[in-house]
């Protein structure tokens, strides 16, 4: 059950307004979507594959030039660190980290050839020059997640799925973030595992990290979201607290997989 | 199935990528006249099954049959020749040549074709497409939607048979896709015959007669939308369970 | 033909096998980070080369002294070149990057010969020994300066390898390599690495002509075979890896040796040695066209 | 349409090929000879420009083929006392043959790949030719027949006049048909070409082979004008050159190839008084070309001069790079 939901209602720790974002000109994969982020909170952002869930997540974390749109965390504009890019500001990705934000794309985006420490001690990348620190926080890693200590020196291309995962997560909370923007965490990962994974998610909430994250397994997805988005060809199309959007799946999945001329906003 | 005379066939077809198997002994037909909407959830081998079944890639396993022809392996210039035509999942012009010129290329590849019969056609389908106006624009100056519409366009001057769309309809705003559903509309009455994959489900099930969808590198479906919308298997593919 | 001379020869092409791999270990570094093909890296080498005799002669350092000199001014050359020319391949708007870096570096190779040539002279130039003399052994004779110059080979590989496993900045720079991406999320700024690739495989290139100088003299056109040497060991070991380019530095070295040792016509062995180095790069390429560039690194991507 | 003045520069073109014709016997020996070598390296960039610049095969091997040209034939003739056009064309017949083979090996090689394996293939071939020095007289270089009978270079002017212009003409049949369009499209991609139709594999072997005949004719006439060929003319500082000229003139288009092929050659004379300066500071403009006009310095120059006779409306519809609005269906 959602604990968090009990407590006064959070302020967003992210705000985004109204972005709009894409990768080709001309075509606008994003077309002015709304969401917000806070602390304690798992939100969800479900919606059939191609409308722009995982561009979402993307342009958050400045791997896309903002077309319109603005993006506040933590109650601040993101200031222009990139001046000769067109839109609204925004912050180049390897920024994110200093700023609270930790981003676990569809693929765990680990360094393959590297072993488990040195992907994590990568993941402190911001405190190298503090030898003490960093070591305190491998240790600590390795002590939350003793599968990773194990194997310490083994390449991380050699874990399987859901250790990667936990690798990516323990490698993300290196710098001490406080938004977590998750896009498919179980894609590709045996069923067995999933369960763990979404509990790990779940319990990041419950230390009071603010998720937001994308899924297509949303059965799963809703059992831990506090909060849900349901989007729809670069909009969104409806959001509410879990108590609106649960009970029958499979009728949100059939509601929204075809969804006739309601859906439309234009 | 329909019942019309059988165009291409894809028979056991298995692709695969390293350890990955993106087509796993899938069985796809496509008769005379069809309007077929493939879907399915990222991942599941739409677009590999799009590239064996257009000669882009070789299967691993079972055969491409086109007009009871069995192509072992042909090359994909053979499969245009013979009528097969296609567009790609993120748009593949001739980004340095004009407008124009981007529609002579497959035109010219005709045999017997002369130049100014050729011109005269891609003039036509430039302004079927709305396009004429940019005839002389270098394709890469083109808009997103417009280089889709293009993309449409040099399939037509293949004077295709059948015409593979990968995701037509991608992040192509409303008022333009509703255009596109209009032009493959036209085409199709006027007897081509598509096969169109895409998300946007609402485009799909305007247009599409018959719904194959594909999941984990299988086909777990193939038949009338309506029937296809109650499958539970779909709807749990698409549910990630 | 004794035993004595192909053991001399083996002995040989083990120094040139390192030299070669010291080269081509740049050439793999900066591939996998800036996804280029280097050209003009023979020309760098050859740079350093000179660099190295003209500190000695007019400035009176000690040869090896003078071959970290010429390391440092030749890194710091590089990164000059790399910012004045290969920044357009990081810009979106850079069109067929394939194409422009290959001509940049094509270019860039042909500038700094002739600029060599002219000012340098066209003839060949020889530093002092690092250690005159040789070593016998049995029969075989060797000199001091080949065996010095695979040691120090060895060694700088050997560092190489330490600052790439060892040290924060050398795994960084393989992160960067694997995944570009990723290593923003961890938040890396891949940007400055470009220069940092550019200007050690520069380095290592410069050392490899130091080293090589005393043994062969310098001359301005000193880089063309080995650069493309460079390339066949990249292609025949390279994935990218490091510990491949020196293993198959050394195999071409060896190769290379016992094909002259054992070619029948004396007098054509040395002219044809370097054909069948490009006679096996020809064949290498023709089984994996795409090159075997980066490909552990690339595939992640 | 355009009416009437359409095509002016065409007329200028003849214009100065017939004054050229008409005053060459003006030209001192020494400027006669330079026109000559930039007629002859105007062959090879133009050839190489139908490689690199309509494909995108950026082959390093074209001077090889060149060099291939010319020991062929001089071999022959001096061998078999054939007459040298003869000669020529077999050199030519063997560079298209090799040109074809080398073509479809390279088929699966793209970029840098296709630059390594090419400049191999010279490298080898250079190697080949310095090598076996009791057929080919090696370093000392392989005296061959002279073309005319004559001291004077003017026959040799109208030759290489004759074989530019027919060369010319026939890439410029190639680049106007269709096939010219098919090799564009491949450049373009190769991918989308073939889902198009055209026929890849088969017109880069082709174009592989039909380049390496006209640097096959470049070479052959190469040697049998200046007497002696050495393997230098395969190595790559001749194919450097080459590259400086073709990519400095723009390597996209014919005409501005051969532009960049004469005015490099002129520039080095003209620069001669700087002695060696020449060649880096050809680097050095090569490298800023590359960095800041990367179509090439005349490319402009030649738009312009295309669209001299046209009226202004059609210049004004021909720009290329005016952004659009979104258009509805």
């Amino acid at each position: 059950m959602a604990t968090a939901s009990a407590a006064p209602a959070p302020s967003p720790w992210l705000v985004a307004r109204d972005l709009v974002a894409g990768y080709l000109p001309g075509i606008d994969i994003l077309r002015g979507v709304s969401v917000e982020a806070a602390r304690g909170q798992v939100r969800c952002v479900l919606g059939p594959n191609g409308t722009g869930k995982s561009t979402l997540l993307k342009a958050l974390f400045g791997f896309l030039d903002l077309r319109q749109g603005e993006i506040r965390l933590g109650g601040e504009a993101a200031s222009a660190t990139s001046p000769h890019k067109l839109g609204p500001p925004r912050l180049e990705p390897h920024e994110m980290g200093r700023q609270g934000v930790a981003y676990l794309p569809q693929r765990p985006s680990l360094f393959p050839h590297l072993s488990v420490e040195v992907n994590l001690r990568l993941g402190a990348w911001r405190y190298r020059g503090d030898r003490k620190r960093v070591e305190e926080l491998v240790a600590r890693a390795c002590e939350q997640f003793p599968v990773l200590a194990e194997r310490r020196r083994q390449a991380a291309g050699t874990l399987s799925g859901g250790q990667q995962r936990q690798l990516e997560i323990a490698r993300s909370l290196m710098q001490d973030p406080v938004l977590f923007l998750i896009d498919e965490p179980t894609a590709g990962i045996e069923p067995r595992v999933t369960g763990m994974i979404y509990d790990l998610i779940k319990s990041l909430a419950a230390d009071g990290k603010a998720i937001l994250l994308v899924d297509q397994n949303i059965k799963r997805a809703l059992e831990i979201a506090d909060y849900v988005y349901v989007m729809r060809t670069g909009t969104v199309l409806s959001q509410g607290s879990r108590a609106e959007f649960g009970g029958d799946t499979e009728a949100l999945v059939a509601r929204w997989l075809y969804a006739s001329g309601d859906t439309r906003q234009e | 199935m329909s019942a019309a005379a059988e165009l291409l066939r894809g028979a056991g077809l298995v692709k695969r990528f390293g350890g990955i198997v993106a087509n796993d002994a899938v069985d796809f037909a496509v008769g005379e006249g069809d309007l077929v909407g493939l879907i399915g959830p990222n991942g599941s081998g739409k677009t590999t099954l799009i590239n064996v079944l257009t000669g882009h890639l070789a299967p691993d396993g079972g055969q491409v049959v086109l007009r009871g022809r069995p192509m072992r392996g042909a090359a994909a210039h053979v499969y245009a020749a013979m009528g097969v035509a296609r567009t790609f999942q993120l748009t593949q012009l001739f980004a340095r040549m004009t407008v124009l010129e981007n529609l002579l290329v497959p035109g010219l590849t005709r045999p017997g074709s002369t130049w100014q019969a050729v011109a005269r056609r891609a003039r036509t389908t430039l302004e079927f497409l709305n396009l004429a106006h940019l005839e002389q624009l270098h394709a890469k100056n083109l808009s997103g939607g417009q280089q889709k519409l293009l993309e449409l366009g040099r399939c037509l001057m293949l004077e295709p048979a059948i015409l593979f769309l990968d995701e037509p309809f991608a992040g192509v705003h409303p008022h333009l896709r509703d255009g596109l559903i209009k032009r493959i509309q036209e085409l199709h009455s006027a007897g081509r015959t598509f096969v169109v994959v895409d998300h946007d489900m609402e485009s799909i099930l305007r247009v599409s007669q018959r719904l194959v969808v594909m999941a984990r590198g299988r086909k777990i479906a193939d038949g009338p939308p309506a029937e296809v919308r109650e499958d539970q298997a779909v709807l749990a593919a698409y549910a990630g369970l | 033909m004794t035993w004595d001379y192909v053991f001399i020869q083996v002995a040989n092409g083990a120094v040139i096998g390192i030299i070669y791999a010291l080269i081509a270990v740049g050439v793999t570094l900066i591939f996998s980070i800036l996804k280029i093909v280097n050209f003009a890296h023979g020309d760098l080498y050859m740079l350093g080369g000179y660099c190295a005799y003209y500190v000695i002669t007019l400035l009176g350092v000690p040869p090896l002294g003078a071959m970290f000199v010429s390391m440092a001014v030749i890194f710091a050359l590089a990164i000059i070149l790399e910012r004045l020319l290969l920044t357009p391949l990081y810009d979106d708007a850079t069109e067929r990057k394939d194409e422009y870096g290959l001509i940049v570096t094509f270019g860039l190779a042909f500038f700094l010969r002739n600029v060599a040539v002219m000012v340098f002279g066209p003839f060949p130039l020889k530093p002092p020994s690092f250690i005159p003399g040789v070593q016998r052994l049995g029969g075989l004779v060797i000199t001091n300066d080949r065996l010095f110059a695979g040691g120090v080979g060895i060694v700088l590989i050997g560092a190489l390898l330490w600052f790439m496993h060892r040290t924060i900045w050398g795994q960084a720079l393989d992160a960067v390599s694997q995944s570009r991406e990723s290593a923003a999320i961890v938040g890396i700024n891949a940007r400055r690495f470009n220069s940092v690739a550019f200007g050690i495989g520069a380095a290592l290139a410069a050392a490899a002509g130091a080293l090589i100088a005393p043994i062969f003299s310098l001359a301005p056109d000193m880089g063309v075979l080995p650069n493309i040497h460079a390339f066949v060991i990249v292609i025949l070991g390279g994935m990218g890896s490091v510990g491949g380019s020196i293993l198959a530095g050394l195999l071409l070295g060896e190769a290379e040796n016992l094909f002259t040792a054992f070619f029948p016509d004396p007098t054509r062995a040395l002219a044809y040695t370097n054909a069948f180095g490009l006679l096996v790069l020809m064949v290498v390429l023709v089984f994996r066209p795409q090159g075997l560039f980066g490909r552990r690194h690339l595939r992640m991507e | 349409m355009t009416i009437g003045m359409r095509g002016l520069h065409v007329y200028i073109l003849l214009a100065a090929a017939a004054l050229a014709l008409v005053f060459a016997d003006r030209l001192s020996s020494y400027w006669m000879h330079v026109a000559i070598i930039a007629m002859f390296y105007g062959i090879l960039a133009s050839s190489w420009s139908l490689l690199a610049g309509y494909v995108g095969l950026f082959s390093l091997g074209h001077m090889a083929f060149a060099s291939i040209g010319g020991y062929t034939s001089g071999l022959l003739v001096q061998w078999y006392g054939i007459p040298i056009p003869l000669g020529m064309l077999a050199g030519i017949a063997v560079c298209c043959a090799l040109g074809g083979v080398i073509g479809w090996v390279c088929l699966r090689m793209s970029g840098p790949y296709l630059a390594i394996f090419t400049l191999g293939f010279a490298e080898i071939v250079r190697i080949i030719f310095a090598t076996e020095d009791d057929i080919t007289s090696g370093m000392a270089g392989l005296h061959v027949e002279r073309l005319f009978d004559t001291p004077s270079r003017l026959p040799y002017f109208y030759a290489a006049f004759a074989l530019l212009a027919v060369s010319l003409l026939l890439m410029g049949l190639i680049v106007r048909s269709r096939w010219g369009l098919f090799l564009r499209a491949i450049r373009e991609d190769e991918q989308a070409a073939s889902a198009s139709g055209v026929a890849v594999a088969r017109f880069r072997i082709l174009i592989f082979a039909i380049a390496s005949g006209f640097a096959g004719l470049a070479g052959g006439f190469y040697g049998h004008y200046i007497g002696i060929l050495t393997p230098s003319l395969g190595g790559l500082d001749f194919m450097a050159v080459l590259v400086v000229m073709t990519v400095l003139g723009g390597m996209e288009r014919l005409p501005t190839a051969v532009g960049g092929a004469f005015a490099v050659e002129f520039l080095l004379e003209i620069l001669r008084g700087y002695g060696q300066w020449r060649l880096p500071l050809f680097g050095l403009l090569l490298l800023l070309t590359m960095r800041f006009a990367r179509n090439g310095l005349l490319a402009p120059l030649w738009l312009q001069f295309v669209r001299l006779g046209e009226s202004p409306a059609v210049t004004a519809t021909a720009a290329q790079d005016v952004p659009q609005k979104e258009p509805g269906l």
